[in-house]
């Protein structure tokens, strides 16, 4: 059983994030110091480039790559951004790094912007993160008193100032140029790429956006070297990953694991099982961006090229376990809503393709669809992962799509037979009174709010199925289950 | 105190891992990330000072530390002993203060009910 | 100080002093090319003080800094921390976070709904009692989670609605109080 | 230069050229719907966000869609544009706007003048595979210049850029976000309490019927019919150079004489020139100039002929009140000689006498309706219409102009000057002016009357002309945003000007926001232009101080230039205006 390691959460729970001695005692600012003193900016790149590290946010671009492209550019001013707003929904590991660790954050940040040629960092962190915020501002200020930050940072030429900025709730700012966008004032919405942020980002100046797990990576790199880092993970993703593991499972909590571990050792070890002894049935993880993993996927060992190929992707780390009870048309359909919450309406495949896909959805599971509806379906994901304009809208129909890849048989029986198998899509429940446990008591019929059933004392009620509007007060409040949903 | 210099960090550094070295007390790290403190951090926290005076216990140390990523048993603690090795205790309710307090702290027990298992090295 | 007095109209000349001192304190420098970076700040702290961003608010915060109403009205539309309407005294926030959702939040609003006759994002008529929903607060171990103010509610279940409202009602009755 | 292969065709491009333009060279069309290139003026509105215009393009072993009118071109990029994926793709894209857009084409302002409508019919889109839920919002009618239609807007933020950047007016935003996004007034209010100007450059850019003008057609045809009412109509400069392409009039034939003749075929009683209160605005602003720079006081003066122009400067130059010229535009010291010296000239009470105008422009009809503009509830103009409208009711009334022969104005009203015609564009009310200051200050003639420095269609031009011993400084500007520029400059003291033209609109009147819509092909403009100047030199009389029926006015009736007379009827003042 491979166990997890901890590289961006070494310090989480061991240190107290707000004591900057903990924080050297742990190997603090040593990272720093010897960038500072034994490393050209370009020697730092080269070892984040040679390590492989690769963008903890979601989409997996190289670090390294990113840093070199921003130094190549020749500018009077650079910008360092650190990307904490995390939106995922059911996603927190940015937001625990940032508050259990909170000088990793600092000083990784410093290093790029050391690399770079950068003098300014902005911490761009969700507002409804008050306790990471006030750990922040306070680690900068004690970062001053120090001089780690500031200044002729440690006695030399190189100066470094972090600010924060905060977000205000729109999941698309995840995106760097939304991000961007959002710093500057604006509505947050992604512009087109090129040019990237490395060449025209911040105000117009070269611009590194990189999220927080990815800075919490840097400084163990520095420290312990390029083929330490790559001895951990495989071969196209050296490292580990931190991902949020919730829903229906025993151990739900926040866990980092090396790249190649499969899922079925995360939910069996290190998640302790299904919940309430129930059946396993999908996995999914990259959050309203990334798809679900069956049980034939168990064993793939995770990381961003495989999780790819089978139709998911990494993402920012949610990874929700689903048992017997989920549907996962209405799972889809979750994921869908929220992407139809959180699309900035710029681009029109977004704004209106994902709503007319929500409303195909809406037929499946209210029993309205038909047969063509799956091509329909199809067509219209192609056209919205092809023609929109940021990752939130290429990669918004991934639910869908891979639900439908891996669970064609539900969306079927949905169509067809007008069946939810995990009971959850209300439209297609049928509420039955069982004759020979019926006893009638009327309970049900003097509780039903649209006095659908009918019978007399003492015998058996019948429910008028046309009536009913499915809101299942009968089956709670009959004594002797004898009203079955189907 | 301001760092001027390399020499200026590996001095501060040699001296603060020299301190930390000669520390010899109990520490208690309490997860104190904003799922802790939801499930009750502080409260715990107070719980296990009221303890520790009553027990009068002189070598053991609160210390507020991040999310452990045990999210399923918080509030978590971590005991860890200056003569090495810890253990984990979830789902800490503030009336079991006292008994923690005896078992994890005055008899250095490495097993109770409260101990959950560790998951990473 | 002339912005102040200018907007003054339903909402606390004392709030708009606070609010003006605070832009004051960021000392932004009006041909400063860079100066809207500061938009969402003020906007968040306009939001703090106010509990809400209405008209004369955004309008008082675009002449500080020297931007455009439809600038300011465009972000505040964009961004859903930022609200135009009032909320409740008491706001209870049900988390949707995939976490809760899997298990079981979609029934603890419901019941939330049907209890107070108001809809998601809607606030009661007597003004007392606000209700929206929140994209994961973090707590995903304590799955479902309800946040009321500061508190939050872990493990809920829609039988819990009815013990979580007796708390809300004491607290909107102690602010009360308290004014 | 970047070597880049499409649909096989090998094409070398600048290096920041996009993929569209690399494309054009070679014949090869790629359809745009939220893209903008008004290339006269160096400004291209390019978000990326229609997605109508995408290819795929494979660089680097890599292939991607990439939209064409923002990917600048890269050495090596292989680039295709018409392949079924494409396609299908561009189809899918504009069925899922047409399916939350109404579907009264029939029976829209913008029928066959929409881009919208045009594309589906290119695409031959015959139904649509989705429907569902679609935008609703309330119809803003109130302002009596702009009709907004939210319905209709397809987020391409044409009118974004238009009013924001261009102009700087900036009072469109995207307002909330998602399938609820729509480009409004902050908080949706209505254009009416908003600082809206009315230039109607947002009309001039909007591909569908989203943004329109308020139609005063029907008032007017009903005016023309009721026996108990004279209407007369006065005809701005622009229009002439614009209605032709209405019709099909060949480019470099003048539409003028057709013009006044459909109108007289619409019932008019009388038709009359605006060109004739443009030399009269030239009597009385010159006149202000000389003044003046005479007394060096109050300068420089600004001109105030564009109601556009006006307003912007009540909203955001409330402390430069003092030196725009008092003259009343035009537009309106024609409807107050309309309705006072000829109304009396022909025995016809005011109130008896309507007066229409057709403009170029939006902010006419907002101008026309101004409280100042109205005596005793007898408004000096009564109704405005634009270009685009005209064309409509001769439509409607059977009339082709194009197969008219051509008629002369009505007189005393109709008769004008080369310098009254180039009031239509950029730096023509200036080159106006200086025909006859420096004729009136020097006292002697002019041996060219032509000021070639003032014309043109960039935003800010300057000259310095020798009157007499002076030398005269002026500017020229056109488009708010240059305006604001030149008027930041003033107020800063960093520039010093004796006279400075300003006009709303880009490249002035020939531009309004009342023409027919030019989609985005600005040698449209130019053409205009030429047209302009055409005009003016085939006058015989070519300055506004010769203009026998001017001298005849103030003989008559004015007295002379300045007068209080004048005063009264031709002067008007500015009103600082609250942000709103």
């Amino acid at each position: 059983m491979v166990k997890q390691v901890r590289i961006a959460l070494r310090n989480c729970g061991r240190v107290n994030p707000e004591s900057i001695e903990d924080y050297i005692n742990a190997r603090g600012y040593e990272a720093l110091v010897t960038c500072l003193f034994d490393k050209k900016p370009a020697d730092v790149i080269n070892i984040i480039t040679e390590s492989g590290l690769r963008g903890r946010g979601g989409g997996g671009f190289p670090t390294g790559i990113k840093w070199k492209a921003a130094a190549a550019e020749v500018s009077d001013e650079k910008f360092i951004i650190c990307n904490a707003d995390e939106g995922d929904p059911g996603a927190f590991m940015d937001r625990a790094v940032l508050e259990g660790d909170t000088h990793s954050v600092l000083e990784a940040m410093t290093i790029a912007g050391y690399s770079v040629g950068a003098d300014k960092g902005i911490i761009y962190i969700r507002a409804e993160y008050p306790l990471a915020i006030e750990r922040i501002k306070k680690a900068i200020e004690i970062s001053k008193e120090y001089g780690f930050l500031g200044k002729n940072i440690l006695g030399t030429e190189f100066s470094f100032d972090i600010e924060l900025k905060y977000g205000a709730g729109a999941f698309v700012c995840g995106e760097e140029t939304a991000l961007i966008a959002s710093i500057e004032g604006k509505r947050g919405e992604p512009v087109v790429k090129p040019p990237y942020p490395a060449q025209k980002g911040l105000w117009g100046k070269p611009t590194i956006v990189n999220n927080v797990e990815t800075f919490a990576n840097i400084c163990p790199i520095i420290l312990n070297g390029k083929d330490w880092f790559r001895s951990i993970g495989t071969q196209k993703s050296p490292g580990t990953k931190v991902f949020a593991l919730a829903g229906k499972i025993n151990n739900v909590g926040l866990i980092e694991i090396p790249m190649g571990m499969t899922l079925r050792n995360v939910i069996d070890n290190i998640g302790g099982g299904i919940r309430d002894g129930k059946e396993f049935k999908a996995v999914q993880t990259g959050g309203p961006s990334g798809g679900c993993i069956t049980r034939e996927n168990l064993d793939t060992p995770i990381d961003y090229d495989n999780l790819l190929s089978i139709g998911s992707m990494m993402g920012s780390g949610g990874m929700i376990v689903m048992d017997e009870d989920d549907c996962m048309v209405n799972f889809a359909k979750f994921f869908l809503e929220f992407t139809i919450d959180e699309s900035c309406g710029k681009c029109a495949p977004c704004r209106v393709g994902n709503k007319r896909l929500l409303e195909l959805l809406e037929k499946v599971t209210n029993g309205q669809a038909t047969e063509e509806i799956i091509p329909q379906i199809e067509q219209l994901c192609a056209t919205i992962k092809k023609a929109s304009l940021c990752g939130l809208g290429q990669t918004s129909p991934n639910p869908v799509l891979s639900t439908l890849r891996y669970f064609r048989n539900e969306y079927d029986e949905h169509i067809k037979d007008k069946k939810c198998r995990s009971k959850v899509c209300k439209a297609l429940l049928k509420y039955e009174i069982v004759p020979d446990k019926c006893n009638g008591c009327t309970r049900c019929a003097r509780s039903c709010p649209v006095q659908c059933i009918s019978g007399k004392v003492k015998e058996v009620h019948t429910i008028d199925q046309k009536a009913c509007i499915k809101c299942g007060v009968c089956y709670t409040n009959c004594k002797f289950n004898a009203i079955i949903v189907s | 105190m301001k760092l001027k210099s390399k020499e200026d960090f590996f001095k501060l550094k040699e001296e603060t891992v020299k301190k930390r070295a000669q520390d010899k007390d109990i520490k208690l790290l309490i997860g104190f990330g904003t799922c802790g403190i939801a499930a009750g951090a502080k409260i715990i926290e107070k719980a296990i000072e009221k303890g520790l005076a009553e027990r009068n216990i002189k070598n053991a140390k609160i210390v507020r530390v991040g999310c452990v990523g045990y999210c399923y048993a918080e509030p978590t603690i971590e005991i860890v002993y200056p003569e090495g090795g810890s253990v984990i205790l979830g789902n800490i309710k503030s009336e079991n203060a006292l008994d923690v307090i005896d078992m994890h702290i005055l008899n250095k027990s490495f097993e109770s009910q409260y101990v959950i298992p560790r998951n990473f090295e | 100080m002339s912005e102040v007095t200018e907007y003054k109209k339903i909402l606390p000349e004392e709030l708009y002093r606070k609010l003006d001192s605070f832009v004051e304190d960021l000392g932004i420098d009006s041909k400063d090319p860079r100066k809207k970076g500061y938009l969402i700040q003020v906007l968040h702290k306009a939001q703090s003080l106010f509990g809400y961003l209405p008209e004369e608010v955004q309008k008082f915060v675009a002449r500080k800094l020297g931007v455009c109403h439809s600038e300011v009205s465009g972000v505040i539309s964009f961004y859903n921390f930022f609200t135009t309407l009032p909320k409740g005294k008491v706001n209870i926030s049900i988390c949707m976070g995939t976490a809760c959702f899997v298990r079981g939040s979609e029934k603890v609003l419901k019941e939330f709904e049907n209890f107070l006759h108001i809809k998601s994002g809607g606030v009661t008529s007597d003004g007392k009692f606000s209700l929206d929903v929140l994209r994961c607060v973090g707590a995903c171990g304590l799955a479902p989670v309800v946040m009321v103010g500061d508190r939050v509610y872990g493990n809920v279940n829609p039988k819990m609605v009815g013990d979580i409202m007796t708390d809300c009602i004491k607290l909107a009755n102690s602010m009360e109080e308290n004014k | 230069m970047a070597k880049v292969i499409i649909n096989d065709i090998p094409v070398e491009a600048l290096n920041d050229a996009s993929i569209l333009d690399a494309a054009k060279e070679v014949d090869i069309f790629i359809p745009t719907l939220c893209h903008l290139d008004l290339e006269s003026f160096n400004i291209e509105h390019r978000t990326g966000s229609c997605r109508v215009c995408m290819v795929e393009v494979e660089l680097g072993g890599r292939s991607k869609m990439m939209p064409a009118c923002c990917t600048p071109v890269q050495d090596g990029m292989k680039i295709k544009t018409n392949t079924p994926e494409i396609i299908q793709i561009r189809r899918t894209v504009l069925e899922l706007l047409l399916s939350d857009h109404p579907f009264d084409c029939l029976i829209c302002a913008k029928s066959l003048d929409c881009e919208l409508q045009a594309l589906a019919r290119q695409f031959g889109i015959d139904h649509l595979t989705y429907t569902g839920e679609r935008s609703s919002y309330p119809r803003d009618t109130s302002s009596n210049a702009i009709n907004r239609d939210l319905d209709k807007c397809i987020m391409c933020r044409r009118c974004e850029t238009a009013c924001n950047e261009i102009q700087t007016v900036k009072v469109l935003t995207g307002y909330k976000r998602g399938f609820m996004a729509v480009v409004a007034p902050p908080e949706m209010k209505p254009l009416n309490d908003t600082n809206c100007v009315f230039c109607g450059q947002c009309v001039n850019v909007c591909p569908t019927g989203a943004l329109t003008e308020i139609n005063y057609i029907n008032p007017v045809w009903k005016a023309i019919n009721d026996p108990t009412k004279k209407v007369i109509v006065q005809t701005a400069p622009a229009v002439r150079v614009g209605i032709g392409e209405e019709f099909n009039i060949p480019e470099n034939e003048s539409a003028t004489g057709k013009l006044v003749a459909g109108l007289r075929r619409l019932g008019f009683d009388a038709v009359f020139d605006t060109d004739f209160s443009a030399d009269l605005t030239i009597m009385e602003e010159g006149h202000e100039l000389i003044n003046r720079i005479n007394k060096n006081e109050n300068l420089p003066i600004l001109t105030s002929c564009c109601p556009g122009w006006v307003n912007f400067m009540e909203y955001q130059f409330p402390d430069l009140l003092h030196i725009p010229s008092t003259c009343k535009s035009p537009q309106q010291m024609f409807g107050a000689i309309a309705k006072s010296y000829y109304a009396e000239k022909i025995g016809v009470s005011p109130k008896d006498l309507i007066v229409v105008s057709i403009m170029p422009c939006l902010a006419k009809k907002y101008e026309a309706a101004k409280p100042e503009f109205i005596n005793n509830g007898v408004p000096d103009v009564d109704y405005v219409l634009s270009t685009r409208e005209l064309a409509k009711m001769f439509k409607e009334a059977g009339i082709n102009i194009a197969k008219l022969k051509d008629e002369d104005y009505d007189n005393p009203l109709g008769e004008s000057t080369g310098a009254g015609v180039i009031f239509g564009a950029s730096g023509g009310v200036l080159e106006a002016a200086l025909r006859t200051v420096s004729e009136v200050i020097s006292k002697t003639e002019l041996k060219d009357v032509n000021f070639v420095e003032v014309r043109g269609l960039e935003g800010i031009k300057e000259a310095t002309v020798k009157i007499g011993e002076l030398d005269v400084k002026v500017a020229v500007t056109s488009g708010l945003g240059n305006a604001r520029k030149i008027l930041e400059k003033i107020r800063s003291g960093e520039a010093k000007y004796h006279a400075i033209e300003i006009m709303a609109c880009p490249g002035g009147c020939i531009n309004g926001g009342g023409q027919p819509y030019i989609h985005g092909d600005t040698t449209k403009l130019e053409r205009r232009m030429k047209m302009i100047y055409t005009e003016d030199e085939r006058k015989v009389i070519r300055k506004s101080h010769d203009n026998p029926y001017i001298q005849k006015l103030y003989k008559e009736f004015l007295g002379e230039p300045g007068s209080k007379k004048s005063h009264e009827l031709l002067h008007t003042h500015y009103h600082k205006k609250r942000e709103k």
